[in-house]
């Protein structure tokens, strides 16, 4: 579960549009796209896990995100055993709400990450452009899409991932593929945004895949809808919410 | 006195059958003595080592070292001031290991499995190699920097033979995601279920996976000459250590059972603020407290056997002595008539019983050796729920040649005080009572 | 005067040789001693194991499911991971086929799992979140066996309850151990009563859970270091809840192409066979319609696939009349299950304990085995005192097989001594190690550490004089006597009359 | 016929690692009711020869018949419940058992076998004996209560307790002073006399050897003499009586 919601969080740090032929400038516009600062954001997310030899696991959530106010909350609603469980964000603190119980349980970001396989840095909005040097920049087309090939290494340790290869598309800054690597070179996992909507001006995946290149047979699949940038009112942020949710 | 060990020695070579029978049962003594001074050495040495083996030594060091963001990270680049200060410290130092352990997921057509990986110098680590016995693949194997050994549950689990190669999906010391290809060198034996959580690469490659340079590492296992005597050797190398280098305060004993120094290291936090690279000192004793119980009453168990036979023996060679005594009255009353003073009767029979003490000891010592090599031949097999004494899933024995001197000494000992009393009874026989008297 | 002369000469012997009776005698009565003294430690130790686990936790059987690994009352002893505990299948009939089995007195079911005491959201100050956490989160760590409290109790009716009691049938609860009470204190920062309300959070197949139980009551296990210093005791449905025992453990979700459509693409790269594959102009859902308060609309579903699964538990635990038919009923049960093809497995309290019991028994094969070298050690000594004691009587001997003592003669002679010093020594032997006994009791020996504690069974060592030792030991002995005697009586039948002449 | 005849016997005996013969082709034959002495000097062979006729020796070569019955095939049961039957013995050194009573030592070879004789008959046959040894005020004594001429008396009475045909007797005068010694020979004459039994003794006393009636010489293993006192000769040398 916890891998699930980190999952939805980390997505959130890399989507993308704007047109640009400089790396820097590509780069530059996928961090903008991240960067909902000043409005609210909302949205339904589905995410199907495939696993060979398992029965796909389904998670569906709704999404809540205040980010200059670094706020989050989100409620599942799938699986229906799960119905209602919310978990709610603020600075560095996280709440889980269990509405069979109606219990919270409080822990700091730390704690609530240490026994899924995130990583703290995964819960901050980071910036590609500051993360990474791009080492290369071609041409090449991603099936019949002419893209951007931009090969970037990372500048710090502090990313997942050593090398990426983001295949952007050239007519308008929309990445399509992600191709992540491990320290010692090899690919691990291939994510693929083959649908956008476009929402307040900026283009934002509605479907990804993510393929585990380690594991053959283990996919996931996010979907995207009724995304919004809507103001939200302020009680969605708050604990009290959670609970009314399960009224 | 020449004269004296002469007869007494002249004595002994005369009536062999009785020698023999003597010198039998004191070698028999001693033997048995031998055996269980030499099973007990290796039993407490098997059950710390099979332990430490695992663990790489009696006490560890592991550094820390404070990365921008308060993150910590578990390396340590240079060891010389450890080094120093070990050395220092003048404890009894077998080995010392240097490793690196990572938690990552090994794969194998689809197969996925959650392990822990000691990074290990190969060349170094002797007892690991003793004591890690191979069912399949060998260790020569393992001079390929991307080699791996499992055990034969993991294997199994991953459905991997030797030669294969395998993933292992891991993450840094700094958190970034990395991915290793290893061939598996080999399969071993499964000793308990410490022996099954973790699997052996080269230090190098490990330092590569979790992005260490070559040369560093995370954790210095030393491996003291005793068990018990780790926890001093622990306080003195403490002190030393924190003469030259930052240390952490030393932890009270963690009384959550069984868990890796790694798991341990990473648990513990510090509540204060520090900066720059710190050094954590941990011992056996505080990671599985009931190692050293277990060795504890072992030897305590064979202290308790090693008297009660000793004073068995001595009874044995004390009442044989009377015999003896009681066999050579006229011999002695002829000797007393032709003019041996007390004091000669006596010392020849201290020197009789010396001599056969000592041959019956050493004969006992060398007995208990060839019967050592025997046992040692028999397999109990290594998932024996006794795997924790064995070596290899073999009754093994050590037996340190000093203790071996001490125990002819003590046998010799125990000879002459057996031997006094009838010795003297000996000495004090009136000459004429003495050829007079009727057996 | 009724009594055969080789006795009469035996006992004659044996007071006129008083010496070396004394010395084998001493030695007989040593090796009684020791077997006696031996056999009531290793009677305490069996005892102190015994109720260090089955009178603790382990019970005499245990029953679980069948899992690819050794299942414990801890779960699966596996590599790499968790494996999901199994549940016992055909429950009742099971419960019911082990309850009417002969000798079992008592029966329990019951289920076990991990939970992390959490933090509820008040009363926490902020600057105490910070990353010195993790220490807390040790403490926070509880093994929770959730039992039955109609029939758990009665089963482990030994449990010492320190403060509060103990749970109630039916009654939601948790029961935990005193010395952890300290540690939870501090994480929750606050000092846990009695009767307080706990947060559990667990981890199960269907996700995180949270459960608030009250404490009833502080217990102490009889002997530390036989179990885990977190178990605690929660009422069976609250763990079910917890694990996720729960009928929504298996739901069917179905969803459309729209969701899974990627999942099966074999060619990825034709996602972008067209340029026009992109986007849809504007999000599908107009955000006004979006209702806030019935984001969730129909929960009744959740509410009956959260129900916990009440067949679903993971061991049975059975009482036996008395221990020793433990094997019977195991071995009974164990043949029971592979005809009725029932995916379950019986064990003994070694099974139940896992990885907790495995180092114990080894240091019980060690002692014996110290006792019998002793023995043997006894026995030589025993035969070398005899055959001095035959040399020096050579002429005596001679002198009866000149008179026409047969070798039969000679041979009773002997093992008349022989028995007469093993029965009047084994019974000083006896009489000293009573004493040795009392005195051992009396000086109320402590533990000194977790694993003596396991052993003697307790803080303190209590021997116990058992009737069935005591005669085992006097028979061995007497034994140990004729069997020393025999390559002694050997030398004296190969002493010929003619001895008897010089 | 004699009741013991002796066949051209020899012995060697391994002394060391040189072989040594201490009879070296002896024979003689002895008639039942004879009182007899072995003599010669130490080392003649005169123990080795009575240890032969008593059956707890083997001979090299040669055959000892007693009863005209050869005893060199024998088992070592057989030749012990010969002894038992047959033979009675008289020790150097006495030989009674420290723990058993004078009375009881007497006894001793009654329990060994098979009695057929009823208690009482027992017990009256060895009051006899003790009382014809002239012991009658010691009987419940332990031997180490008695003196040697007394300890010898015993024995006598212990190797007549069977009634055995023989009674062999090796030196039983050497560790007693010569008046002892003198009287027990007396008594064993006298109870050959009464007894008829046959007795066999050893001895290098001069005064002694003449109380016998056959005397049989020995020297180096070989026999020198074999002298049988003639029939008529014999009741007047029984001057002293009995002890």
């Amino acid at each position: 579960m916890k891998r699930i919601v980190c999952a939805v969080m980390a997505f959130v740090v890399v989507s993308t549009a704007v047109y640009a032929q400089d790396a820097k400038k590509i780069l530059a516009e996928l961090d903008a796209v991240q960067d909902f600062s000043g409005k609210d954001f909302s949205a339904l997310y589905t995410i199907v896990s495939q696993k060979p030899g398992e029965k796909d696991s389904v998670t569906q959530a709704r999404m809540f995100r205040r980010d200059n106010k670094d706020q989050f909350a989100m409620i599942i609603l799938l699986p229906e055993v799960n119905k209602g469980q919310g978990y709610l964000r603020e600075d560095d603190k996280v709440w889980f709400y269990d509405p069979t119980s109606r219990k919270f349980s409080f822990s700091s970001i730390k704690e609530s990450i240490q026994d899924s396989e995130a990583k703290g840095s995964d819960l901050t909005l980071r910036s590609t452009a500051d993360d990474y040097d791009v080492t290369s920049v071609r041409e090449g087309l991603l099936g019949k899409v002419p893209v951007w090939i931009l090969d970037l290494k990372a500048k710090t340790t502090e990313v997942p991932y050593e090398r990426v290869v983001l295949y952007v598309r050239k007519d308008r800054t929309m990445l399509l593929k992600e191709e992540a690597y491990s320290v010692s070179g090899r690919l691990m996992r291939t994510t693929l945004y083959p649908k956008y909507v476009e929402l307040d001006g900026k283009m934002l995946p509605s479907q990804i895949l993510i393929v585990d290149e380690l594991n053959p047979g283990e996919r996931s699949q996010m979907t995207m809808t009724e995304q919004s940038v809507e103001t939200l009112p302020d009680r969605v942020f708050t604990k009290a919410f959670l609970e009314q949710v399960n009224k | 006195m020449k004269t004296t060990a002469n007869i007494a020695f002249r004595n002994l070579s005369r009536q062999k059958k009785r020698t023999f029978l003597l010198g039998g049962a004191i070698a028999f003594g001693v033997m048995i003595v031998t055996l269980i001074n030499g099973f007990a050495g290796a039993f407490s040495a098997n059950v710390a080592e099979n332990f430490s083996h695992l663990l790489a030594g009696h006490i560890f060091i592991s550094g820390s070292e404070k990365l921008e963001g308060n993150d910590e990270l578990s390396v340590i680049r240079d060891d010389a001031a450890l080094q120093e200060a070990v050395k220092a410290s003048g404890i009894d130092v077998r080995y010392m290991t240097r490793r690196s352990e990572f938690s990552g997921t090994l794969i194998f057509e689809g197969k996925k499995l959650r392990t822990n990986v000691a990074g290990v110098e190969l060349d170094k680590e002797l007892y690991l190699r003793q004591r890690l016995v191979l069912k399949e693949g060998s260790w020569d194997n393992m001079s390929q920097s991307q080699a791996i050994i499992l055990s034969e549950k993991t294997a199994a689990r991953l459905g991997v033979l030797v030669g294969d190669r395998i993933l292992v999906q891991t993450q840094t010391v700094y958190g970034q995601n990395n991915v290793g290809e290893l061939t598996v060198a080999g399969i071993s034996y499964d000793s308990g279920i410490l022996g099954q959580m973790v699997s052996y690469a080269s230090l190098a490659y490990c330092n590569e996976l979790i992005g260490l340079a070559p040369g560093e590492y995370q954790s210095m296992g030393i491996l003291t000459a005793s068990l018990k005597d780790a926890d001093k050797a622990a306080d003195i190398l403490y002190a030393k250590l924190a003469e030259s280098v930052s240390m952490f305060e030393r932890q009270a004993k963690d009384e959550n059972g069984a868990v890796t120094p790694f798991q341990r290291m990473v648990r513990e936090q510090t509540k204060e603020e520090w900066a720059g690279v710190r050094y954590r000192l941990a011992t056996i004793n505080e990671m599985l407290s009931q190692v050293q119980q277990i060795v504890v009453a072992l030897d305590t168990a064979a202290a308790v056997i090693l008297v009660v036979l000793f004073l068995i023996i001595m009874v044995g060679i004390a009442n044989t002595f009377s015999m003896v005594m009681f066999e050579r009255i006229r011999e002695i009353g002829t000797m007393r008539a032709m003019g041996v003073q007390r004091g000669g009767v006596r010392a020849m029979f201290l020197f009789e019983a010396l001599f056969l003490a000592i041959g019956g000891a050493v004969a006992g010592i060398v007995l208990a050796l060839i019967i050592m090599g025997a046992i040692s031949l028999i397999n109990f097999g290594m998932d024996s729920p006794a795997f924790i004494i064995l070596k290899n899933g073999h009754l093994s024995f050590f037996l340190p040649p000093a203790k071996a001197l001490l125990n002819i000494a003590i046998i010799a000992a125990l000879s002459l005080v057996a031997v006094a009393r009838p010795a003297s009874n000996a000495a004090r026989l009136d000459p004429a009572v003495a050829l007079r008297t009727q057996k | 005067m009724s009594m055969p002369v080789t006795l009469r000469m035996a006992l004659r012997n044996l007071v006129e040789h008083r010496s070396k009776s004394l010395i084998i005698g001493s030695l007989l009565g040593i090796g009684v001693l020791i077997l006696i003294l031996g056999n009531a430690f290793l009677d305490a130790s069996k005892r102190g194991i015994e109720t260090s686990f089955t009178k603790n936790y382990t019970a005499d059987v245990v029953i679980t499911g069948k899992a690819d690994g050794p299942v414990s009352l801890f779960g699966v002893q596996s590599i790499g991971g968790l494996e999901e505990t199994p549940n016992i299948p055909d429950y009742e009939k099971v419960f019911s086929h082990a309850s009417a089995l002969a000798g079992v007195q008592k029966t329990s079911g019951m289920a076990s799992g991990f939970g992390l005491i959490s933090r509820d959201v008040d009363g926490i100050s902020e600057a105490d979140t910070g990353e010195d956490d993790q220490e807390g989160m040790m403490n926070a760590f509880v093994m929770l066996f959730g039992v039955d409290a109609s029939s758990y109790w009665q089963l482990f009716d030994g449990l010492q309850l320190v403060q509060g009691s103990l749970l109630q049938p039916g009654q939601r609860g948790i029961v935990l151990p005193e010395a952890r009470l300290a540690g939870i204190s501090e994480y929750l920062q606050r000092t846990v009563h009695i009767g307080d309300e706990i947060l559990i959070q667990g981890m199960g197949s269907t996700g995180m859970r949270l459960r608030s139980v009250p404490l009833v009551g502080t217990y102490t296990l009889a002997s530390k270091g036989a179990g885990p210093e977190q178990l605690s005791y929660i009422d069976i449905d609250t763990l079910r809840a917890l694990n996720g025992m729960t009928l929504g453990s298996s739901e069917n979700i179905s969803l459309g192409e729209a969701e899974t459509g990627l999942l099966g693409l074999t060619d990825l790269d034709s996602l972008f066979g067209d340029d026009s594959m992109v986007m849809e102009s504007s999000p599908q859902a107009p955000q006004a319609s979006l209702n806030l308060d019935t984001l969730l609309g129909d929960t009744s579903k959740r509410e009956a696939l959260n129900q916990a699964d009440s067949g679903a538990w993971h061991s049975i635990l059975l009482r036996m009349e008395h221990p020793s038919q433990a094997p019977v009923a195991i071995a009974a049960l164990n043949a029971w299950f592979t005809e009725e093809g029932i995916e379950a497995e019986a064990g003994d309290w070694k099974k139940a304990a896992g990885p907790y019991a495995q180092s114990v028994d080894v240091l019980r094969v060690v002692f014996s085995v110290a006792v019998f070298v002793l023995a043997v050690v006894a026995v030589i000594v025993i035969m070398n005192t005899m055959v001095v004691s035959i040399i020096e009587r050579t002429g005596e001997i001679g002198t009866m097989r000149a008179l026409g003592g047969g070798r039969g003669f000679v041979r009773r002679l002997f093992a008349a001594e022989s028995t007469v010093l093993a029965i009047v020594f084994g019974i000083a032997g006896l009489a000293l190690s009573a004493i040795a006994i009392l005195v051992v009791n009396l000086l109320r020996i402590q533990a000194g550490n977790e694993f003596f504690t396991i052993l003697f069974g307790g803080p303190v060592l209590h021997l116990l004089l058992n009737p069935l030792s005591v005669l085992g030991a006097l028979v061995l002995v007497t034994l140990v006597g004729l069997l020393a005697s025999i390559y002694p009586v050997a030398v004296a039948l190969r002493i010929q009359p003619i001895r008897a002449m010089q | 016929m004699g009741i013991v005849e002796l066949t051209d016997l020899h012995k060697n005996y391994q002394l060391g690692k040189v072989e040594v013969p201490a009879v070296k082709g002896v024979s003689f034959s002895i008639e039942k009711g004879d009182f007899i002495s072995i003599a010669g000097p130490s080392g003649s062979g005169k123990t080795t020869i009575l240890n032969m006729i008593g059956l707890v020796d083997k001979p090299s070569s040669g055959e000892v018949l007693i009863e005209g019955k050869p005893t060199s095939a024998l088992s070592d049961a057989e030749l012990t419940r010969m002894r038992h039957q047959s033979l009675g013995f008289i020790f150097q050194s006495f030989n009674l058992i420290p723990v058993l009573n004078v009375w009881e030592n007497i006894e001793f070879p009654l329990l060994l076998g098979q009695s057929r004789v009823s208690k009482e008959e027992k017990a009256d046959w060895i009051d006899h004996l003790i009382d014809e040894v002239g012991l009658a005020d010691w009987r419940m004594h332990k031997p180490n209560e008695l003196s040697g001429g007394q300890r010898q008396r015993v024995a006598i009475a212990r190797a007549l307790v069977t009634r055995p045909l023989i009674v062999l007797a090796d030196e039983p005068t050497a560790n007693l002073d010569s008046a002892t010694g003198e009287q027990i020979i007396e008594l064993m004459k006298k109870i050959n006399r009464e007894l008829s039994t046959t007795f066999i003794f050893s001895t290098h006393d001069a005064k002694i050897v003449d109380i016998a009636d056959h005397i049989i010489r020995l020297r180096d293993g070989l026999v020198t003499e074999n002298y049988r006192r003639p029939e008529s000769d014999r009741a007047g040398s029984v001057g002293g009586g009995s002890a």
